[in-house]
């Protein structure tokens, strides 16, 4: 505990200097909420800074608030950030979302967050923050489980036959109840319009049925392919539990499989689904 | 034959021809390197007269032959003929007479000297002199040499002369450095004096003084051989002959014109021509 | 009995229904050349034409399952050959994600097609359509997929 | 108006009755768990209602007005249009394990759905329904039914309100018809008794409705509801689990000749909730919107119907996920 | 000087204010870009006042104040015309001197004659050690001994071989391939196919535009060592910039025209052929440049092997055309016209030589190609033998072809002194990275692909770029003038209108829902899309958004599919038009 207090202290060190100095409006950082877990919190004094923290409960991906109309209209953003939102917002700055002039990044050494901690944690390559303007926190410690078995959940479904996965994703998708909770908190679905709310032509129904479900589910996987960075917040708003993450983790483990691409390392990659090869695999094609 | 250096002294030499009319005696050194001349040093005053010189200190000629000329300067020097032997020694005299005080050497040549002989040999002096950078002294000299070699070879041609004295004029006026611009000089001054010697070599085919070995014929005036031996021990190439007491004779193919015996006899009955 | 499967269940027996997206100028130029050359295929398929494989966005694909096709196919220039130089390496990565999604979800991804078919290529095209309508006939109706269907009305 | 007793069942009740109202094919919703969400379900083999449950992840609301259900359906055959509302009526339901809380949410259901004309499908399946609501034995932290003038005890909506006991046995208060009904389903196993309810667990009062509502009707400009709003990522998450929120949006989904005219849940926290068709907004930002919200539940409401449309569940607590707590917004309203 | 009052800058010499007042002074040790010696005197001027009067050598004399020069006089022409006459004994062959002399008219004297060609300036010395730096030569010897050599007259390994001796030389006396211990490597000439050899500095080809000389800086000296630079000092219109860099030139065009031509295959690859195994066998470009006037041999042409006139050639056509196997299908087009042009071209320069081709077919389509051909196979007797060749292989010092007459049905052997062979017509390397960038289309040789083969043939699917000659396909040089033509006329069309016309079916954004994140830009094969900010009445920024230039636009809809928000239609294949389409699928 002593070392995530000294990392609280300089965290809040670093955030009343980025305020005072005026390199930024607004930290946005964690705080307590009603004394429980984390909540995102918005410092706009230097004296606030000491609402700040940062805990095994910080496990939220405060990157989405970047592209968030009213937060962006406090002024220049500054923000926590552990090495898995940086990921996120490594895709934010590459799609022009942010640009990084406007943005000063607090990075926070983290040796994974949860109670208990978060299955993306144990395998995180990305505990110490690269590219940030300041870095606080003591070196993490290294990831307890092989990188190599980032894809294990995804490799167990897919080991099933196509009627149990048929089966399971029924039952999964089927309770949805379309409060697009996962798209308000995924960092990556900024779309000023969604493309389930286009409506001529309605690509993707609204009603919470199973075929509405599903397109918007498939829908949102596409879009999300090559970009996805598997924070895992869309599974844990949800309020009806349905395994999310796994879709961005299996078209994770596509892109990384097939073009060798793994999101978010780096701002200024581009997208697999913006790049080609003459020689991309094309199994099964005629 | 004596052969007298003359030298101003250090100063004099230090401070340049203006205040050699100050100083008032030489310093002389021996010099030399041909066999045929006897080197003997001695010290004169600025503007003693040449014949005290010769025939005061330096003790006449030898065998008291007849003076011919007086050579000064150094190699780039002149020749002055016995004519001028009341000449008194000084920069301005010398120059004017188409020799040099140079470097104070002084040559003494008798009757069996020959003029031309002596401008080929100082010329070749020159030649080796050379740098070779500018054309007139290269190549200028280098011709001169040529020509004046063929003359005494008895190879010269009608012309020559002339040919010569352009080609000293050209390398005088036109060369780099003062070594060209004075090189021509045995050449100029021995045609000033003795052209006739160089018209004899060309058209006569004869050297006067008997040193071109190619000109000369050496026979023995039977008058005035007493038969003392003498030529015939010392003939290289046993060319001579004649009994003791007897007028000897040279057997002219056998004879090299080595000149032994018209250097010994001390009766001067050989005879070159 | 509103459901185009039913309705199609007439007296000559159920017939797959197949949706092919085809580029404006290698493929559909193949199945023009394919008729002029007189080759045979089935008539099971349903050409949309478009500029381009490029253009086919795997919303289409899955807007043609939910209204009940049984097999859809997306055909376009051979790589390297397209008209628009590189459409088709696109749709090549966006497409077989979909169908890799599809398989993940357990949608039977035999279900969707894509092949090369280039405008010289009649007889591959005919080919192509020969093989895939057989598959489709030998998969038979897509039930599994929440197609667009009503509930029984109430007249 | 009869008077209705209290009875007292053995352990076991449960089960049998399901099996007879099975029997006579009613639909008998229970919460289930299942992937670690406990939530209704019907027609399954009767398993142990999970124990200790808090309450269901979704409340009773989508028994009586479900996520998406058809209204209309047509089809056109040249020129003559079908038109059809779904065959059969809603089935006999009885929902059995719901909250006390749950169940009054219902009243302000009933309060909007009847209101000025009766909305058909969602009357017809509350004629059908029975509730069966279980007294609350605990409570969490994010409940706060007494705040809104609730109670764990609460027997508003429900036909029966049932206190467990640790045997495994009940205590049933009998409230309606419709619950009288039900017991008569248990026959003799449920004897009439005089025994009264156990005292209800302790749910702390966090805030002050009336002078909520006083601070609404003065602050509808304030800058608290930007600061309050930051947060909020605008999703339907707290609405669509609130047992009160009853916004709905009607769908037509349709091709080329037949369509289907749909009502699914919708949310004032939806951007394009209130997004017009000149494209017009009247509420554009996060923070109009979760006025609303307050302001719907808090003010609007009560001026209507006289009472909060909040029944204090703490689902909404308990399922944002970026702990936009409702309780403390209006705490922080109340200090004001 | 010569009564003419002149004035030159602070240390410039009594040669310069003559050249000044154009008075012409005679210089053979003098060079502009070497310090002056003074040593060849042909240069002496004659001081008349001002100075110390006589002959002093103009090039390394300083002009001063009222210095009165006179640079005709007797002496002054006296001293010239003998300096002329012993450097002219010294070098009798001397190109220069002879013209000296006759321009001095100094008539021979009967001088020494020697045979040198050395005539002592000393150029070379003074360039090697002032200019270049090495100072690899040197005088050896004193007075008439003197001479060029290398320190102890051994090889030089300072030399670097820049030539600048062998240049400067006035009689052509010094090669420093005889003093330097690497030889000098010569650059073969590119254009006349490595016949013969060009300097670092040349101009790439007769009639290049612009024609002049450039700079090889991969074999020039300054470039390679940082010594040299005597083409600088040389230049007298100082045009020589060695810092010079390559640039990049951005120009905003309307319309792009392509013409970046052919190569041949290399016909090694077929080693039946024998090419670079034996001398004799050329390339057909070879053996134009070799007869041509401006080629390496003054348009003689010669056997490699011997340097003899051929009394027999061989043409073999189609080496690696129409060849699926291991060339290239399609037609070179254009060498059944060339090699019986050139068949005409060795006639001309061998009158009694014998002529044979080899073809496949004759593809004589063309105005007046057929009676062409004709032509020679009746009046110049080239004998055309229709077949293939098997084999070219060396007996004595003839070359063996072995073919087949597939019209006689026999094998035939011909002894040729000359095989030419008409190699395959490819794209110029590089072409398809152009391509890519320009995004047209090329085929699986490298040919650019025009818009549609038969409606527009100098289009491509780019708009704006066009094509013309050979980067499209094999083409001869009226069909490549034809399609320069129509695309130049193409090109002009495009700029010539105040509006551009395009199809309709091209995308355009929405800008209400564009994100701005710009994917669509890294999708579009045309670049087509550009940035464009949304700004408010006060001129506020509200958003950056994509905007699609109409013109570049082809309609792939590549864009449309990566758009998330969906912000990008097709007209023409519009969202909900497609939408209709699948939706009649459930009919």
């Amino acid at each position: 505990m002593t070392t995530v207090t000294s990392l609280t202290r300089s965290l809040r060190e670093a955030a009343a200097q980025a305020l005072t100095s005026g390199e930024a409006a607004v930290v946005i950082g964690y705080e307590l909420n009603d004394g429980e877990a984390a909540a995102p919190a918005f410092v706009r004094a230097p004296e606030d800074a000491e609402r700040l923290i940062f805990d095994e409960s910080c496990f939220g991906n405060l990157a989405v608030y970047l592209a968030k109309e009213e937060v962006r209209r406090l002024g220049k953003l500054a923000i926590v950030v552990k090495g898995c939102d940086l990921r996120a917002i490594n895709v934010l700055l590459r799609e022009n979302v942010v640009s990084r002039d406007d943005l000063l990044l607090i990075g926070v050494r983290c040796s994974g967050v949860g109670r208990p901690a978060l299955r993306k944690c144990s395998f995180c390559e990305v505990r110490d923050p690269e590219g940030c303007d300041t870095v606080v926190g003591d070196p993490p410690e290294p990831p307890p489980t092989d990188p190599g078995k980032r894809y294990a959940e995804i490799e167990a479904i897919e080991e099933l036959s196509m009627e149990e996965r048929w089966a399971y994703w029924q039952k999964q998708l089927g309770k949805c109840i379309r409060c697009y909770a996962c798209r308000q908190v995924c960092p990556l679905c900024y779309c000023k319009r969604c493309i389930v709310e286009k409506s001529t032509p309605q690509w993707v129904e609204t009603s919470p049925h199973l075929r509405g479900n599903i397109a918007w589910n498939i829908a949102r996987g596409l879009h999300l392919t090559g970009r996805c960075v598997s924070c895992g917040e869309c599974e844990r708003v949800c309020p009806m539990k349905i395994p999310l993450g796994s879709l961005g983790d299996k078209m994770a483990k596509l892109v990384d499989e097939w073009y060798g691409f793994r999101s978010g390392m780096s701002a200024d990659e581009k997208a697999p689904f913006t790049a080609w090869s003459p020689d991309d695999p094309e199994p099964g094609i005629l | 034959m004596p052969a007298l250096l003359l030298a101003d002294e250090i100063g004099a030499r230090r401070g340049g021809r203006d205040r050699c009319d100050r100083s008032d005696d030489y310093s002389v050194a021996s010099a030399g390197r041909h066999g045929r001349f006897r080197c003997s040093v001695l010290i004169a005053v600025l503007g003693v007269v040449v014949l005290l010189i010769v025939f005061g200190i330096g003790g006449g000629t030898q065998k008291k032959r007849k003076l011919k000329a007086i050579q000064t300067g150094g190699p780039s020097g002149g020749c002055i003929p016995e004519s001028l032997i009341d000449l008194p020694v000084d920069y301005e005299q010398l120059t004017q007479s188409g020799a040099m005080m140079g470097s104070g050497g002084l040559i003494v040549m008798d009757e069996r000297t020959c003029m031309v002989d002596v401008a080929r040999y100082f010329l070749s002096l020159l030649v080796d002199e050379s740098c070779g950078k500018c054309t007139p002294c290269r190549e200028g000299l280098f011709q001169m040499h040529e020509i004046l070699n063929r003359i005494v070879e008895g190879e010269g041609r009608e012309g020559d002369i002339e040919l010569l004295e352009q080609l000293a004029a050209y390398v005088k006026d036109s060369s780099l450095c003062m070594l060209g611009g004075t090189a021509p000089n045995p050449v100029l001054s021995t045609l000033r004096h003795f052209r006739h010697e160089y018209e004899a070599h060309i058209k006569e085919k004869k050297c006067p003084a008997g040193v071109c070995k190619a000109l000369v014929q050496f026979r023995i005036a039977a008058g005035d051989c007493k038969g003392c031996g003498l030529c015939k021990k010392n003939c290289p190439s046993n060319a001579i002959a004649g009994e003791k007491k007897e007028p000897h004779s040279i057997d002219a193919s056998e004879c090299v014109k080595c000149g032994v015996c018209y250097e010994e006899c001390p009766f001067d009955a050989v005879k070159a021509g | 009995m509103s459901s185009y499967k039913q309705a199609s269940e007439d007296a000559s027996g159920w017939q797959p229904r197949i949706v092919a997206f085809l580029c404006n100028w290698c493929s559909y130029a193949g199945a023009d050349l394919a008729g002029v050359s007189r080759f045979e295929y089935p008539t099971n398929v349903r050409i949309i034409r478009v500029p381009c494989s490029g253009r086919v966005d795997p919303m289409f694909v899955l807007k043609s399952f939910e209204r009940g096709a049984d097999m859809v196919l997306v055909s376009g220039c051979h790589p390297g050959d397209c008209h628009y130089t590189t459409g088709n390496y696109h749709a090549r990565r966006k497409l077989l994600a979909l169908r890799e999604m599809m398989s993940f979800l357990g949608i039977d991804p035999r279900r969707f097609k894509m092949s090369w078919v280039s405008a010289a290529e009649g007889s591959k095209w005919s080919a192509v359509i020969r093989q895939i309508t057989d598959e489709a006939r030998s998969l038979g109706p897509f039930e599994s997929f929440p197609t667009f269907t009503l509930q029984e009305v109430k007249k | 108006m009869a008077e209705f007793k209290t009875y007292q069942v053995a352990a076991g009740w449960l089960e049998s009755v399901a099996g007879a109202l099975r029997e006579a094919k009613v639909d008998v919703l229970v919460p289930c768990e299942e992937d670690g969400c406990v939530d209704l379900r019907s027609n399954q083999g009767l398993q142990a209602l999970p124990q200790g449950y808090l309450n269901t992840v979704l409340p009773v609301k989508r028994v009586l007005m479900p996520a998406s259900e058809v209204l209309l359906e047509y089809e056109r055959q040249s020129s003559d249009i079908t038109l059809a509302s779904p065959q059969e009526p809603a089935p006999e339901t009885v929902v059995i394990g719901c909250r006390p809380c749950d169940a009054a949410a219902l009243e302000m259901l009933d309060a909007v759905f009847e209101w000025d004309y009766e909305d058909v499908p969602y009357a017809e399946r509350r004629r059908r329904t029975t509730i069966v609501s279980f007294a609350c034995t605990e409570a969490h932290p994010t409940c706060f039914c007494t705040s809104v003038g609730g109670s764990p005890h609460n027997s508003a909506g429900s036909d029966v309100l049932v206190y467990s006991k640790s045997d495994g046995g009940a205590l049933m208060q009998v409230l309606t018809e419709k619950g009288a009904a039900f017991i008569g389903k248990l026959g003799p196993a449920a004897e009439p008794t005089d025994a009264g309810p156990p005292a209800p667990p302790d749910v702390p009062e966090k805030f002050d409705t009336k002078k909520i509502k006083a601070w609404l009707d003065e602050n509808f400009e304030s800058d608290f509801w930007v600061d309050v709003s930051l947060r909020c990522l605008g999703c339907g998450a707290c609405s669509y689990v609130c047992p009160t929120c009853h916004c709905f949006d009607i769908v037509d989904e349709s091709i080329w000749n037949r369509g289907q005219r749909r009502r699914n849940w919708d949310c004032c926290s939806f951007a394009l909730f209130t997004k017009h068709a000149s494209g017009h907004n009247p509420r554009p930002v996060q923070s109009a919107r979760c006025r609303q919200r307050v302001m719907h539940k808090f003010k609007y409401f009560p001026e209507r119907f006289g009472r909060v449309a909040c029944v204090g569940c703490g689902r909404c607590v308990r399922t944002c996920g970026v702990g936009q707590g409702l309780v403390s917004i209006l705490a922080a309203m109340d200090k004001k | 000087m010569n009564n003419q009052e002149v004035e030159v800058e602070e240390g410039r010499t009594l040669l310069d204010a003559a050249r000044a007042l154009s008075i012409e002074i005679p210089t053979l040790c003098h060079h502009r870009a070497v310090p002056p010696a003074g040593a060849c005197r042909i240069c002496v001027v004659e001081v008349k006042g001002g100075g110390r009067p006589g002959l002093v050598p103009a090039c390394a004399y300083p002009a001063q104040e009222g210095l009165v020069i006179e640079t005709d006089t007797e002496r002054v022409l006296a001293s010239r015309q003998m300096t002329l006459r012993l450097l002219l004994a010294r070098c009798p062959d001397s190109e220069v001197l002879k013209e000296l002399a006759e321009r001095y008219n100094a008539e021979p004297l009967p001088l020494e004659q020697k045979d040198d060609k050395c005539i002592m300036c000393g150029l070379c010395v003074r360039v090697c050690r002032e200019v270049i730096g090495p100072s690899a030569t040197c005088f050896t010897g004193r007075g008439a001994d003197r001479t060029v050599s290398t320190p102890y007259k051994m090889l030089s390994d300072v030399c670097i071989g820049c030539g600048a001796c062998a240049f400067l030389c006035p009689t052509g006396a010094i090669d420093p391939a005889e003093f330097c211990t690497h030889p000098l490597e010569k650059i073969p000439n590119e254009f006349n196919c490595g016949q013969d050899f060009r300097t670092p500095i040349h101009v790439p080809f007769p009639q290049a535009v612009p024609n002049k000389p450039v700079i090889d800086k991969d074999n020039c000296i300054h470039f390679k060592t940082g010594k040299c630079g005597a083409c600088k000092s040389i230049c007298p219109a100082g045009a020589i910039d060695y810092d010079m860099e390559d640039e990049t030139v951005e120009e905003k065009v309307g319309a792009i025209i392509v013409a970046t031509g052919y190569e041949m295959i290399d016909p090694a690859v077929y080693e039946e052929y024998g090419y670079r195994r034996y001398p004799d066998v050329l390339t057909s470009m070879e053996f134009e440049r070799m007869v041509s006037a401006s080629g390496a041999t003054d348009g003689r042409l010669l056997r490699p092997s011997n340097g003899k006139p051929p009394k027999s050639v061989v043409f073999l056509q189609c080496i690696g055309s129409r060849e699926e196997k291991i060339g290239k299908p399609y037609s070179s087009k254009i060498c059944c016209m060339y090699t019986a042009k050139h068949a005409v071209l060795y006639k001309h320069k061998v009158h009694d030589g014998q002529a044979f081709i080899f073809y496949m077919d004759i593809r004589s389509a063309g105005k007046n190609y057929e009676e062409f051909v004709r032509r020679v196979v009746k009046e110049k007797n080239v004998t055309y033998l229709r077949g293939r060749v098997a084999k070219v292989y060396p007996r004595g010092d003839k070359l063996v072809v072995r073919g087949a007459d597939t019209l006689s049905g026999g094998q035939v052997e011909i002894s040729a002194e000359m095989v030419v062979l008409a190699p395959a017509m490819i794209p110029s390397s590089g072409v398809r990275e152009l391509a890519q960038t320009l995004r047209i289309g090329y085929d699986e040789h490298g040919f650019l692909s025009e818009a549609h083969p038969k409606l527009k043939p100098v289009e491509t699917n780019t708009a704006g770029v066009f094509l013309a000659g050979a980067c499209h396909s094999p083409k001869d040089i009226p069909d490549s003038v034809a399609q320069a033509s129509a695309a130049a006329g193409k090109a002009l069309g495009l700029v010539s209108h105040e509006q551009l016309t395009r199809e309709p079916t091209i995308g355009v954004v929405n800008e209400q829902t564009c994100n701005g994140c710009f994917e669509c830009k890294n999708v579009c094969a045309y670049g087509a899309i550009e940035r464009k900010e949304l700004r408010d009445r006060k001129g506020q920024l509200l958003a950056i958004v994509a905007h699609i230039n109409e013109g570049l636009c082809q309609g792939c809809g590549a864009c449309s599919v990566t758009c998330r928000s969906k912000s990008i239609e097709v007209q023409g294949f519009r969202e909900d038009q497609l939408f209709a389409e699948i939706n009649a699928v459930s009919r």
